[in-house]
């Protein structure tokens, strides 16, 4: 069948650095996947090379049969995949106002702005209290809050989630879970990189496990929440 | 009753009109952690800034160890013994994670003659010793909160506060935290303030708990007594989920 | 003195003042613009201005182009020169954290021009005769030079242009949050280099729009465009950077305290009186004279 | 740690022939001898700008201030005989001293408030604009500072550059030797500090403001230091020639083009200008400026962060 | 340096940056002086047993005093360039306090009614106008006038309305400006824009080049600039000389012969003593005569300084006539008429 996003033996380096080494990986159309692994796995660098930011060495990243390699960011995003990046990458010299309206820039999804905007500032109604502030004054829980609402408004095909609950109290945790839940329901295709892993093993369908650059496991991600090797290495006795 | 490391009295700030802290009254006591808790946007980094100087309240005083710190400028107060970490993770980025930790040996107030030998205990405290030459640009984000950690105990301080040095971690490594929170104050006697919005952490590790809530404290004491607040579960837990 | 004194020389004064200043103001609106974009102070705007200047004064001494009629030619031109310039000086330096490259590429630039104007045109200095060059009109009594009061004018018009483009259109907003953070402004799906080539071009549009008021104005030669600049810098500090009508108003304040200066105190005063009054500006409202709000530490 | 002994060899070595070069035949009336000397001289307020720039991340635009105010205090002083009438002035070590002292006691003045307020444009901005005040300052100073013609000092007494070479070469390399050594004192640390994170330095202890100002006001003694050097080589001290903005341009070309942020990226930057300078001269006499202007922008197309850093791109 | 067959003299000059214009008007005449004389053979020296030709360095500047190299030069002032007593070079030019003294004596040659009521001075903040300004001050002293308006003026202000309209308020009706031709072109233009009239408009440095009258067109009819040197000259050369850059730049040039003479009698100081010898052609030079150049007759003191007189020439459609000092049919200087009536 055709995958929504195919990897195939992807290799990124930063300079010297090799931080993948030949990963493979699929999502397909509405789903949920989540990739796991501790610090420094290369979780963020493997999202980083699907949304262009990051050039890989070797290998290939298909979206929706197309390669992706050698596109621009800015054209990825075009053809359907928001990031919301580690560190969230907002504009904090601007408005939280503007920051959305940003959210909307591609000219497919202007006309439905005003419409998504009401829909984030439903999920979020701290945002909507702070709008005219400027992103940078936010605290760090709302900051997280305008960088996934931005990634909504541009009714991406897929979403790419770089540890959205980062920072996030307990209530908006729960209520972001609900949020992709929801999004899934609605058919949204997610790529989900968490490290409250069992939330995020509850919230997929698939998931992968990243080790030092390579994927070390994969699977039904209810399959991998009940795999004791998972328990023991990423939940700790915590949870 | 010996006097509190660390009392804040009735401190207000504003940014604006917007009054993002309305005196707050706090206290960290000789060798206890205290969580800091509260729903996004409540002021705990802000009343963070206050206390190290990077903002100046408009109303109340900060006490280290009963001496009025409120006025001192920022080095002075981390030399007087207040050292803490950032939400947003600031290291040095052309330096190496050694490097990055010596500024603090160096200039945090602790004996000079001692710099080396604090800041590689720190490394291997937060257990970044093998990583001490790396340039910290190039390291993970949660590589560099450890090494935030690390340099703030390298000031040889009396208080740290940690403002959420548990985001971005997993269980496991959550684990390793604790304990390098515990050593701190076990080891080093230690006071530690802490922000975090992983509550089980807090509850389990915490003598008190405080939380705050649009910049007013609405709780104060044990982590039983706080967890079991109708105040607190309204504003910041939720209602507890299965 | 005091006994020369009456109100209509200082109105005079004033008036003089207000129009001489919005000569800083628009050039201090284009590296408002500019510093928007690339986070740097373009020190060659002022010898962009001055290069303007003087294809004003060629297509004049060629073809007989008006003055003023030319802007249509000069502006265009001006702009097209802007999207050049930045697709093959400053796209790579953009992208770049460290600012020093792209200022330093901006004096490069400075020191090119303005030697390529003086080898071209010779270093002697340049004016331009019409029938409406220095010519005065008469309002209330006070006497008022014809050709700065439009460019006055443009000096407003270009304002607003400026001001319109980054605050109500969406291009603006991206060309703002590209300088802040590239890598993120494309996951917006902003092209961040066509943006900022937009801006720069608009930005040299503008130099092109005071290089005719400049033409129709003063005299020129080749090496004004540095002082020009570093008053212009001034005029935008004073209003705030970033900020455009701020810039626009530094640059009036800054002649007004030059007009003011020189005729209380004494012109050869006026420099030091205006480089004080900004250093004064700079220590108690950093954030410029017209900001209404306060940027986060 | 080896290729850095054997760097350091070498500098000695090259320094130690440059100290000699005087003593061979012919040597000191050639051209070469006079571009080293201004290599030597740029080498000076290249190092001293990066060690508030490069090190400390604080963008100065007024150096010329310092250069000027150097030169004028070595010129007043001599000229007015300031340290007494029997004084020899020329090379005299208690005027370098001076030029340098009051250079760096005017950059504390201005810094104390500049620094304290205002942060990256905006203290370049300052900075700037003091520069031009001091200039103003020194044309309208009257019978004090010679207005704008400036003071002249007898010029009589020159017999050879070569006491200029080797107080250039010595204050060049000193310079350097002392910024190396600074990279790696706890100085060093508190200055990079600043630059890379301001409010975690303080945060860490460092005194910001401080170890700011003690850039600033080091890196003006140097400047002044240079002022006064080339001083008693023009013999002329004029706002024309000496609060020129060039002599802020210069140093930041030069620290740029070499590399700024390295202890040897200044040295390589100011041979760098000497050469693109001087030949641009002899060979374009009318372009040579847009020569400069074109070599600036290669420069920074190709090598952005400076020629020293180039051999290193791609190193962890 | 008579080495390999040729004389090479070194001129510095400045042909990049704010000083290129004068640069070029010198490099022209010397390149000219150079010209005439190999096509005249050269000149003769005698360890070359024949004459040799002179090639022109344009360079840089040259610290002739350090490299005790001689140093011909002109349009220096004598009272910045004597004080220094300088072994290597010898100037001629005319002091600030002869040129100084033109515009009284032509005021006092006015009848009456014309002479100013109330004069105003503007001089740059520049050192030559700190000279000229303190001599103007002097003279002004000594004829009788007093400075209704005495200013100093900011180099490349653009704007000088504050000046004008001081001007205004004070009645001003003759003004003395020294400046650069950029200031002074701005400032007329801004008297005009402002509705200043005066009846005497003279200037120095700023209103002598050609732009001055190219950038004002008819508005520079009146202006009295001063000069080097006149191509209305009785001097043998002088008309053939101006005649030759006119034909080439469209515009008069009243510094071309200052600078033409420089080479003349650095020539003829070679040819005297039959040496490139630096020290030998100094002393040829300082306390020597040099009759008929196309400045006249130059008389070197002992330091190395000989004077020559300022001009004074009146612009007229274009064209720069001169009437100080009078020659014989010459032009007569006009009162400007007021901007409205023109
Ligand atoms: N900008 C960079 N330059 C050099 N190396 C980098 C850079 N960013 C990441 N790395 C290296 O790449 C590897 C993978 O990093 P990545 O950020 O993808 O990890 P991660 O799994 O997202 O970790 P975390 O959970 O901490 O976010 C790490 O070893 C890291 O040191
Ligand atoms: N400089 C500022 N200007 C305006 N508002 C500010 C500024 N700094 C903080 N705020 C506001 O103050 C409030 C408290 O912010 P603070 O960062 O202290 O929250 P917090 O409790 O740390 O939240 P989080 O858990 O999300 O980090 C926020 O609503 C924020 O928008
Ligand atoms: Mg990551
Ligand atoms: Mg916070």
């Amino acid at each position: 069948m055709n995958h929504l996003l195919e990897i195939k033996d992807l290799s990124v380096a930063y300079g010297d650095v090799q931080a993948l080494w030949d990963v493979s990986a699929h999502v397909d159309e509405g789903t949920v996947v989540s990739v796991v692994g501790a610090n420094g796995a290369g979780k963020s660098t493997l999202m980083r090379a699907i949304s262009g930011l990051l050039e890989p060495l070797s290998g290939d990243i298909l979206f929706r049969g197309e390669t992706l390699v050698g596109v621009p960011a800015q054209e990825i995003t075009a053809r359907g995949i928001s990031h919301v990046p580690e560190g969230r990458g907002l504009f904090t010299q601007l408005t939280v106002q503007e920051n959305l309206e940003l959210g909307a820039y591609l000219a497919h999804v202007r006309p439905h702005f005003a419409a998504s905007l009401d829909h984030v500032f439903t999920l979020f109604p701290k945002l909507k209290e702070r709008r005219g502030q400027k992103a940078g004054s936010l605290s760090g829980g709302e900051q997280q809050m305008l960088a996934i609402g931005r990634a909504l408004i541009a009714r991406p095909k897929l979403l790419i989630l770089d540890e959205p609950s980062l920072g996030l109290s307990p209530l908006v945790v729960r209520q972001m879970f609900e949020l992709i839940a929801r999004l899934h329901d609605e058919g949204v295709t997610l790529l989900l990189v968490e490290q409250n892993i069992r939330q995020a093993l509850k919230a997929a369908d698939r998931a992968y496990v990243l080790q030092t650059g390579h994927v070390a496991m994969q699977g039904e991600a209810a399959a991998l929440l009940e795999n004791p090797q998972v328990q023991k290495t990423y939940m700790g006795a915590l949870d | 009753m010996p006097e509190p490391v660390l009392k804040l009295e009735r401190i207000t700030k504003r940014f604006g009109g917007l009054t993002v802290l309305s005196s707050v009254d706090l206290q960290v006591d000789a060798n206890q952690i205290v969580g800091l808790i509260g729903p996004n946007g409540a002021g705990k980094s802000t009343l963070f800034n206050v206390v190290t100087a990077l903002y100046r309240p408009e109303e109340g005083i900060v006490f280290l160890d009963g001496k009025r710190i409120t006025g001192a400028p920022p080095h002075r107060i981390c030399r007087l013994g207040v050292a803490r970490t950032f939400q947003l993770v600031r290291t040095y980025l052309t330096m190496t994670a050694r490097e990055n930790v010596m500024v603090a040996a160096v200039y945090g107030g602790g004996a000079m003659a001692d710099a080396g030998r604090a800041c590689d205990e720190a490394l291997e405290l937060v257990g970044l010793a093998a990583s001490r030459d790396l340039i910290t640009e190039h390291m993970t984000l949660s590589a560099r909160r450890l090494l935030e950690m690390a340099r703030a105990l390298a000031s040889r301080p009396r208080v740290i506060l940690l403002d959420e040095p548990m985001a971005g971690l997993n269980a496991s490594e959550i684990e390793e935290m604790i304990q390098v929170i515990r050593r701190a104050r076990d080891e080093r006697g230690l006071s530690v303030l802490w922000v975090e919005h992983k509550v089980d952490a807090i509850m389990r590790v915490c003598d008190r708990v405080v939380v705050l809530d649009h910049g007013v404290k609405i709780s104060d004491g044990t982590p039983a007594e706080t967890i079991v607040n109708p105040k607190v579960i309204e504003a910041y837990l939720g209602e507890p989920s299965s | 003195m005091l006994d020369i004194l009456s109100v209509r020389l200082v109105v005079e004064i004033f008036i003089n003042g207000v129009l001489f200043g919005a000569m800083y103001g628009v050039a201090a609106v284009g590296l408002s613009l500019i510093f928007g974009t690339m986070r740097i102070i373009f020190i060659a705007q002022g010898t962009i201005i001055v290069l303007a200047a003087y294809v004003v004064y060629w297509l004049f001494n060629t073809f007989g182009l008006d003055p003023y009629l030319s802007l249509v030619v000069v502006a265009p031109l001006a702009f097209a020169t802007g999207a050049t310039t930045y697709r093959f000086l400053f796209r790579k330096a953009a992208a770049m954290a460290d600012k020093n490259t792209s200022l330093l590429i901006a004096v490069g630039l400075m020191f090119l021009v303005q030697n390529v104007i003086s080898f071209v045109w010779t270093p002697n200095p340049k004016s331009i005769i019409t029938s409406y060059t220095a010519v005065g009109f008469e309002v209330f009594g006070s006497r008022i030079s014809v050709t700065r009061s439009i460019s006055l004018v443009i000096a407003l018009a270009a304002t607003a242009a400026v001001v319109l483009f980054l605050r109500r259109t969406l291009v603006g907003k991206a060309v703002r949050a590209a300088s802040e953070n590239m890598q993120a402004a494309m996951l917006m799906g902003i092209d961040p280099h066509r943006v900022n080539a937009i801006a720069f071009a608009i930005g040299f549009a503008l130099a092109g729009a005071a290089g005719v008021a400049l033409a129709t104005t003063y005299p020129f030669d080749p090496y004004y465009g540095f002082s020009f600049a570093l008053k212009a810098l001034i005029a935008l500090a004073l209003g705030g950077i970033g900020n455009v009508v701020g810039a626009l108003l530094g640059g009036i304040l800054l002649g007004l305290i030059e007009s003011f200066s020189s005729f209380f105190i004494s012109a050869g005063w006026a420099d030091a009186i205006a480089y004080a009054v900004f250093l004064l500006v700079l220590m108690f409202r950093p954030e410029g004279l017209f900001a209404t709000s306060f940027k986060k530490a | 740690m080896t290729r850095e002994k054997r760097i350091i060899g070498l500098s000695a070595i090259i320094v130690a022939a440059l100290a000699l070069l005087p003593f061979v035949p012919g040597a000191a009336d050639s051209y070469l001898f006079f571009l080293l000397y201004l290599f030597f001289l740029y080498t000076i307020i290249g190092q001293a700008w990066n060690l508030v720039a490069g090190y400390t991340g604080q963008i100065s635009l007024g150096q010329h201030a310092f250069f000027g105010l150097g030169a004028y205090t070595a010129a007043l002083v001599w000229s007015r005989g300031l340290f007494g009438a029997e004084h020899v002035y020329y090379f005299d070590p208690l005027t370098l001293i001076a030029s340098g002292l009051v250079a760096a006691a005017f950059a504390l003045v201005i810094g104390f408030p500049l620094l304290s307020k205002l942060r990256g444009d905006y203290f370049a901005l300052g900075t700037l604009g003091f520069g031009e005040i001091v200039r103003v300052a020194f044309v309208k100073g009257g019978s004090y500072t010679g207005g704008p013609f400036g003071i002249v000092l007898p010029s009589s007494l020159y017999e050879s550059l070569r006491p200029h070479y080797w107080l250039g070469l010595g204050l060049a390399a000193g310079l350097t030797l002392l910024i190396f050594w600074i990279r790696r004192s706890s100085l060093g640390l508190a200055l990079v500090a600043i630059r890379d994170d301001e409010m975690a330095a303080s945060s860490n202890g460092v005194n910001v403001l401080k170890y700011k100002l003690v850039a600033f006001a080091l890196g003006a003694f140097f400047t002044g230091m240079a002022g006064c050097l080339q001083a008693y080589y023009l013999f002329h001290v004029s706002p024309e020639g000496f609060l020129n903005l060039n002599w802020t341009l210069y140093p930041i070309l030069i620290a740029v083009i070499g590399g700024s942020g390295t202890v040897l990226g200044p040295v390589i930057g100011a041979l760098a200008v000497t050469v693109v300078f001087s030949y641009a001269n002899i060979f374009f006499p009318e372009l040579h400026p847009i020569f400069s202007g074109l070599a600036i922008i290669l420069v920074m197309l190709f090598m952005p962060n400076g020629i020293m850093r180039l051999r290193f791109r791609g190193r962890a | 340096q008579a080495a390999d067959g040729e004389i090479v003299i070194g001129a510095p000059v400045s042909l990049t940056g704010p000083l290129a214009a004068d640069g070029q008007e010198q490099r022209w005449a010397y390149e000219l002086a150079v010209k005439d004389i190999n096509e005249a053979g050269g000149i003769f020296i005698k360890e070359a047993g024949k004459k040799l030709p002179v090639r022109l360095v344009v360079a840089g500047a040259i610290v002739a005093e350090k490299y005790k190299k001689f140093y011909m030069m002109t349009t220096c002032f004598p009272f910045m360039w004597s004080p220094q007593n300088f072994k290597w070079s010898a100037l001629f030019f005319f002091t600030a306090p002869s040129a100084a003294e033109v515009p009284f004596k032509i005021w006092n040659d006015l009848p009456e009614a014309d002479r100013p009521k109330n004069p105003a001075l503007l001089s740059e903040d520049t050192p030559d106008g700190h000279g000229f300004g303190e001599g103007f001050r002097a003279f002004a002293k000594q004829y009788g006038y007093t400075f209704a308006v005495d200013e100093p003026w900011a180099v490349g202000a653009k704007d000088y309305s504050a000046n004008i309209l001081k001007m205004k308020a004070n009645n001003v009706d003759a003004l003395l400006i020294f400046g650069s031709p950029s200031d002074s072109i701005t400032l007329v233009r801004q008297m005009k824009e402002l509705g200043l009239s005066v009846k005497y408009l003279h200037g120095w440095k700023g209103t002598w080049t050609g732009e001055f009258a190219e950038a004002l067109g008819s508005d520079s009819d009146y202006v009295i600039s001063d000069g080097f040197w006149s191509q209305d000259f009785p001097f043998t050369g002088s008309k053939e000389l101006g005649e030759c850059y006119t034909a080439e730049f469209h515009k008069p040039s009243v510094t071309i012969g200052a600078f033409y003479a420089n080479a003349q009698v650095l020539f003829r100081a070679i040819e005297r003593v039959g040496t490139t010898d630096s020290a030998a052609v100094r002393d040829a030079v300082v306390g020597g005569e040099y009759k008929d150049t196309v400045v006249g007759d130059l008389q070197f003191n002992d330091a190395g300084l000989a004077l020559i007189e300022s001009t004074a020439n009146q612009w007229w459609e274009k064209q720069q006539m001169l009437f100080y000092p009078p020659v014989d049919g010459g032009w007569q200087v006009k009162m400007m008429k007021p901007w409205g009536e023109r």
